[in-house]
């Protein structure tokens, strides 16, 4: 597991991400959040929201929304 | 600098599941695929996927795949690994495949030892065909064969094919897991990896039993499918080790 | 040459197989065929190098030697009428994925459980395809216990030629009875000529898929018509039936297998008898020899089916001949074996008509 | 010409062995030959038959005996079911030790070989066929005794000597004894 | 007279086959007639007194549909091709046994698991039968919604009569498609005649016994004769067909179920063109209607055949013709649905030939 | 005077058996006969015997018989139970056809809890067939199909049915007996009697599978037969109450 | 003569529904109609249409529309997939809320319907494909406003009433915009 | 169980009896026999020893041959 001051990031597809938001159910920092327009496939997909966007807390690199993804649309990423 | 620490596994090919939102068998694919890249074993993998919503899997794993007909994974997987005693063979089945059309062929490829690993979906449900009852559906869970929600007295109650197949000599390890989290998951991974191993040692049969939500005919969110698996699923089919004569491996 | 043996019918199937290369059987008991099973049982086990396997069942058996084909091996199962039904799907699977694989009908009376008796009610389920879609399968029908050997052996080299199931279609007495017979010599199975469809690990190449499921129909119409394509070769290629006394024939009697045995013994009473008569014996029920009847129906105009069903390959004389002659039939079905005797009455019977 | 022999008794008493080492003979001697044992339920019984054809030149046909030249009986069931069906003018060789009842029969020839007791004699009821079928071949020239013996060797191939020697021994008292 | 009703092919089975009485249904899912097992799963549990019940296979529901019949009910199982291979076994048995029931076959794409588009590859498993033995079923092939309900009260009709199972042969378009239909009363299943030979226990009357096996090869066969008189009769009495604009036609187009609404549509389209073109349509399979069929050839010479595969009607027709007319086949096997269009196209290809 | 105390039940017909000397079919058609006569149910009984040696069970038991294809006796008695659910409907099958063929069927009737009593006789092997190895066949045990005795590697070992029916919801009693010797007979008879008695209480699905002598094919006198079953036969398969949830009946 | 219709959208947007209700007020109509959906694995894709054939006097041949008379579309995909079949002089009603691009067939009718955005102010996307077939319905006239709410009553048989009064008012809306 | 003292009798049908002797090996009291001569199906059949030839031991009626007989062959009978 990542220590909490680890920084970390993601990347997500949108035309491969399928909207299941189990990503959002498991992110322990809430950094992951619905985007505002559909994407190809006609899903809304998650998408991560900016760092300094989540009063502070920021993605650690846990890649727990990596490997609850069905659709393998993320990538995580540690500094 | 940044480095990437998760990433498509080598063995799935670049294509799009067809599964749904949050289907359970996109997960369990990735696992199957990352354990055949960490065991280095792509090269001599064959898999033998069923009729059911992963009978498209040839589409996604890059192994060489064998179509079998509904139910009948574990006979053809018998007849691969028996000419090829040195490759890699694994069944991929669903519960109705594995627990209704194909029990005779199932248990009797478990009782002769078949050298073969079988991943078993439990979605409880016949995915393909549109949501009808499986034999591992449970009582008064809905299904559009099922009015009212399944009947012991009319239907009968879910079936523990792993429990039974724990009664057999030649299975050699049986494990129930479950992808609705991230923890069953990352455990789940370590059951497909030593049902691999038991196969590579010549051990016997192995089987993993994979409870995997199928939001789509359970008629859940995805998030709810996987607090349902928890909730319920979980009390009829127990997460654990149902047989292991193998120990550390 | 190599020494004459006397055996069975299910034996010399056992050992001709072996000696084609075949290393993987599976089968499930049922008479008239146990010995057949039996025999592979103990080659098997003898040979070292080849998989015998008595499986749960004979759904089981023919998807066993699905995955043995996949795999590349020469592969062999076996049953008799009710087992062969169970086997329809299998059947059906193998010939949608191009899958060489060796079928033994040793056929029993019947519908339903029957009897033991030598019966030849399965033609149309073999000749038809009794399982779903449009396929064919190349059937071969033995008339003595050399021909069974020969027969084998050309079953497993059409299988891998044409990729396709083949079956032998004999009966209980076929299976049963011992003759004299000289076996070739044995093929090595590793020097067969390699199949690049196999599934054996995608090492050094992209990985395969060996499948049936074709979603988008005009692909599945696609393999339709090139399975069409294929079994038009065949039929150009390997027809094959045994023609005697015909060439002066005023009437041929038309029968294979045990049936064709006894119609030929027939015949001969009936030439000492000074009657002008025939035997056509088609050898490939498909592909039906249509050539080689339509060549003596220039002499002759006048048919005598013979066979122990009710009926069943006399269509293919009528598809054959369309109209080109009269057909007559005589069928035993259910198990009694007819005398010559027998035969040569219905010959009589006919060419009185006709007189 | 073609010659049918049907050989019948009960399960233990080798019956499908004489056929066979008749058959085996024959085909050593460069004859055609077909040999039914039968099969399945109908020796769950524990009754046993086989028939075996023979033909210097011309095929068989039909391997089945719808009337056949010869029959040799072992017990009485056998004797009273086959009896009806031999060629007029054909041979019957009977076990006399077990059969008590007379054929009615009047057009074939009987031939009355006491095998259990000859075989008491020789000290072992496994010599029992061989007595018959050499009792058979001696009065019918079916077969001469030393094809039989050919075959008789080829069949008990791998059997122990004594084995051989002992229904070699049973076959000649059956000869002699004719 | 009842409402008329919107339905698909195969809620309309599973509706007109309770108003006929039937009281059992066993099956397992499969596409594309999940519809028909998921309507009779409520039906029965709306009626109370019927059993639904999904079995763990084909081959389970087929005898349970056996010991159903035996039992003396109505009794009906259904599923698509690969699933009626795995039922060949009991359709011999069925029809061994003059057992009475009805199987659907929702025909798919194959060979194989093909897919699960419309198709009519089935059609010699189905008429020639698949299973072993001499024996055949009813096969009627519906051409419309209102049609479907209709065969499916004859089908319960003709198997109590004739004792024997009796198949609908539908695809998956027929299946899948809605359309009005109008159903007649349900029949009182209490109310149907008594079945004098079911097995009830032996109160009062001698123990029966239902079966199969039969030892002896002569009673064997007199069961295989009595069949095929049977059969015979059947045959006399039950062909049917439709014909449309046959009567000055000098081609007429020969098709069932879905290729015979497109050929229809076809026919349609050349008769406006000026052609001279008829359809003659056979709604009952086995019997395949000769007799209607050999009617209208003397008028008409020249024949196309169109089917959803690459030709199995096609011998049925050339059978009954025996040489008496052209026989011409155009064939889109695998599951395309063809256009009035498209065949109206093979129609003037013919056309022109003989012009 | 002397009075009878041992004859000929009444539902056997007047017919001499087929099967072998020393047959074990011979003595439990006897013992399923008396228990029909003992619980009156002969005019409502139906029974299924399988394709075995018992096909020509008909010939000898004087009630309503339906032929089952091999391995589907459940499947059919399913189909008449559930028609005629006031009637007593019994199959009667050989481990081939029960353990082998038709383990699909019999594990689930038994899981519907089907109302029907399942005799299930158990001598390992294929009888009438002419001996090849059964689903019960002892590891080493010679059979025409196993050179060399069964051996686990190329053939598995013996399986334990009536020990995974136990695991299933639907079978409320399951007991092992064998017709070995006079106690195990009148053990046998009690078992019996309690499967049918657990049919028309309607509790759900029973079987006894009973140990039963082949002398023919396990080439053994009918005496030694019986010894062989008390000193191999019931160390694999014990005499026992394998699952028992009705209690004193 | 026949007139062929293709609903096609996504999983949940009612499209089948649409075709049904199509249907069904023209079988009351006393015309010939076929209703034909998308079915098995295709659906799994979460894609779903349906083809609606009706005719006043002929029978039906074909189910199928190769060459659809109208295309109504509820997404992007299908829009893109449709257009290109539509019989020239047809007519596409197009959902304008979620089709963003335009399609390049310039030999047919075009109706844009921005069936969401009237949706939002109906309070309700359940309302989404009322909308659009009550738009198609008025633009066409293959059927009329009352015909269509037979249908409609008969189909949503059962349900609570204000569901019933929901789509009627969807319809209305549609019908209107047009 | 029948008591000791207490006098039985059975008889054997000698055309049903195959032979197979598991009535001998039951008889607690040894009063079966092997018949010297075949039966028509070919066996030679058992047959009750007559009563005093077995120096005194008799039949006591406890049916355990009858129980065991496959054949259903033997009737036993109490006085
Ligand atoms: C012989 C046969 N019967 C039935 C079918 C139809 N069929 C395909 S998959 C399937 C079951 C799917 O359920 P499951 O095995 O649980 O897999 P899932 O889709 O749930 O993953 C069925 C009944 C078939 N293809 N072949
Ligand atoms: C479909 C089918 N397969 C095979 C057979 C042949 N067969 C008849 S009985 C039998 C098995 C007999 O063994 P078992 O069930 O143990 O009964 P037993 O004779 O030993 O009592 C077999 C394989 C058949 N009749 N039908
Ligand atoms: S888990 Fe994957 S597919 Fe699901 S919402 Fe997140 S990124 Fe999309
Ligand atoms: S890696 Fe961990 S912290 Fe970062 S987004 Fe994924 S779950 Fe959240
Ligand atoms: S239906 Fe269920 S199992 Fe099939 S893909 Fe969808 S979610 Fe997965
Ligand atoms: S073979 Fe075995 S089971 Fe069959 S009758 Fe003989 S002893 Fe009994
Ligand atoms: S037990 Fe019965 S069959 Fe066996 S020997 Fe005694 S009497 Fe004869
Ligand atoms: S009843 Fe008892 S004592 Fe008498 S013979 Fe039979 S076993 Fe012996
Ligand atoms: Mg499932
Ligand atoms: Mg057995």
């Amino acid at each position: 597991m990542a220590k909490k001051t680890e920084r970390g990031r993601i990347t997500i597809d949108r035309e491969r991400c399928k909207g299941c938001y189990l990503c959002i159910s498991v992110c322990p920092n809430e950094v992951i959040i619905v985007s505002q327009s559909l994407n190809q496939q006609g899903y809304y997909p998650a998408e991560p929201k900016n760092d300094n966007g989540n009063e502070g807390k920021a993605c650690i690199g846990c890649a727990m929304c990596a490997t609850i993804c069905p659709d393998i649309a993320i990538e995580v990423y540690r500094e | 600098m940044s480095k990437k620490i998760f990433s498509r596994p080598k063995y799935l090919k670049d294509a799009a599941f067809h599964y749904c939102p949050g289907c359970g068998h996109s997960i369990a694919h990735r696992l199957v695929a990352e354990v055949i890249e960490e065991l280095d074993i792509g090269k001599i993998a064959i898999g033998v996927p069923p009729a059911g919503c992963a009978v498209l899997a040839y589409d996604y794993f890059d192994v060489d795949i064998a179509e079998a007909a509904h139910g009948r994974a574990a006979a053809v997987a018998t007849g691969i690994k028996r000419v090829h005693p040195d490759k890699i063979v694994f069944a991929y089945q669903g519960d109705g495949d594995i627990a209704a059309i194909g029990t005779a062929e199932t248990i009797h490829a478990a009782n002769r030892g078949e050298r073969i690993s079988t991943f078993f979906i439990n979605n409880g449900v016949y995915g393909m065909t549109g949501g009808q009852m499986a034999p591992t559906t449970m009582l008064g869970q809905g299904s559009t064969t099922t009015p009212g929600g399944r009947s012991m007295i009319r239907d009968g109650g879910p079936l523990n094919l792993s429990e039974m197949l724990g009664l057999v000599d030649g299975a050699v390890y049986i494990e129930r897991v479950a992808v609705n989290s991230v923890k069953n998951i990352r455990n789940a991974k370590k059951a497909i990896t030593k049902s691999f191993k038991v196969q590579m040692a010549n051990l016997g049969y192995s089987m993993v039993e994979i409870l995997s939500p199928c939001p789509t005919n359970w008629k859940m969110t995805p998030v709810e499918a996987c607090k349902w698996i928890d909730e319920h699923m979980t009390k009829v089919f127990p997460i654990k080790v149902i047989k292991d004569q193998v120990g550390k491996i | 040459m190599n020494e004459k043996v006397l055996m069975s019918g299910n034996h010399i199937i056992g050992e001709a197989a072996v000696r084609a290369g075949c290393r993987f059987y599976a089968g499930y008991p049922i008479t008239p065929q146990n010995e057949l099973t039996e025999y592979m049982a103990s080659a098997m086990s003898r040979l070292g190098d080849g998989t015998f396997i008595q499986a749960e069942s004979e759904i089981a058996a023919i998807n066993m030697v699905i995955g043995a084909s996949m795999a590349g091996c020469r592969a062999m199962t076996s049953s008799s009428s009710p087992g062969i039904s169970l086997k329809q799907e299998g059947i059906s699977f193998l010939s949608a994925m191009e899958l060489p694989a060796v079928i033994v009908n040793c056929m029993r009376g019947g519908p339903g459980l029957g009897n033991i008796a030598p019966s030849q009610g399965d033609y149309f389920q073999a000749t038809r395809g009794g399982g779903h879609g449009d396929y064919r399968n190349i059937v071969l029908a033995p008339g003595s216990g050399q021909e069974i050997a020969d027969l084998t052996a050309k079953a497993f080299e059409y299988a891998d030629k044409y990729r396709t199931p083949v079956m032998i279609l004999q009966d209980g007495m076929m299976g049963q009875m011992m003759e004299p017979v000289i076996f070739p010599d044995p093929i090595d199975p590793t020097k067969l000529p390699p199949k690049p469809w196999t599934l054996d690990g995608a090492d050094g190449r992209p990985s395969r898929v060996i499948k049936s499921l074709l979603l988008d129909p005009l692909v599945e119409e696609a393999l339709n018509w090139k399975l069409f394509e294929r079994y038009e070769e065949i039929s150009r290629a390997i027809q094959a039936s045994e023609t005697y006394m015909t060439s002066d024939a005023d009437l041929a009697v038309i029968a294979y297998g045990t049936a064709a045995r006894i119609a030929k013994g027939a015949v001969k009473r009936a030439r000492q008898a000074g009657l002008k008569v025939g035997l056509f014996r088609p050898i490939t029920l498909w592909p039906f020899p249509k050539d080689s009847l339509l060549e003596i129906n220039k002499q002759i105009k006048n048919f005598l089916v013979f066979e122990m069903s009710t009926g069943q390959m006399v269509e293919d004389v009528r598809l054959s001949l369309e109209g080109a002659g009269r057909v007559h039939f005589y069928g035993r079905p259910g198990g009694p074996v007819s005398t010559p005797h027998e035969i040569e009455g219905e010959i009589r019977k006919i060419y009185e008509i006709r007189a | 010409m073609i010659i049918k022999t049907i050989f019948a008794g009960s399960g233990g008493q080798g019956v499908l062995v004489m056929g066979y080492i008749l058959s085996t003979s024959a085909m050593m001697d460069g004859k055609q030959v077909t040999y039914l044992p039968s099969y399945g339920a109908e020796v769950r019984g524990g009754t046993a038959n086989c028939t075996v054809c023979i033909s210097s030149d011309e095929e068989i046909a039909s391997p089945v005996a719808s009337s056949p030249d010869y029959a040799v009986v072992m017990n009485k069931p056998s004797m009273l079911k086959y009896q009806h069906i031999i060629k007029s003018g054909g041979v019957m060789v009977i076990n006399s030790s077990l059969v008590d009842a007379e054929p009615d029969r009047k057009d074939i020839e009987i031939v009355k070989v006491p095998a259990n007791d000859i075989a008491l004699e020789l000290g072992s009821d496994r010599t029992l066929n061989m007595i018959m079928l050499g009792a058979f071949a001696a009065k019918t020239g079916i077969s001469t005794q030393d094809s039989l013996m050919n075959g008789l060797s080829v069949v008990l191939k791998g059997k122990k000597g004594d084995v051989l020697e002992l229904n070699r021994k049973g076959m000649m008292r059956g000869a002699e004894y004719v």
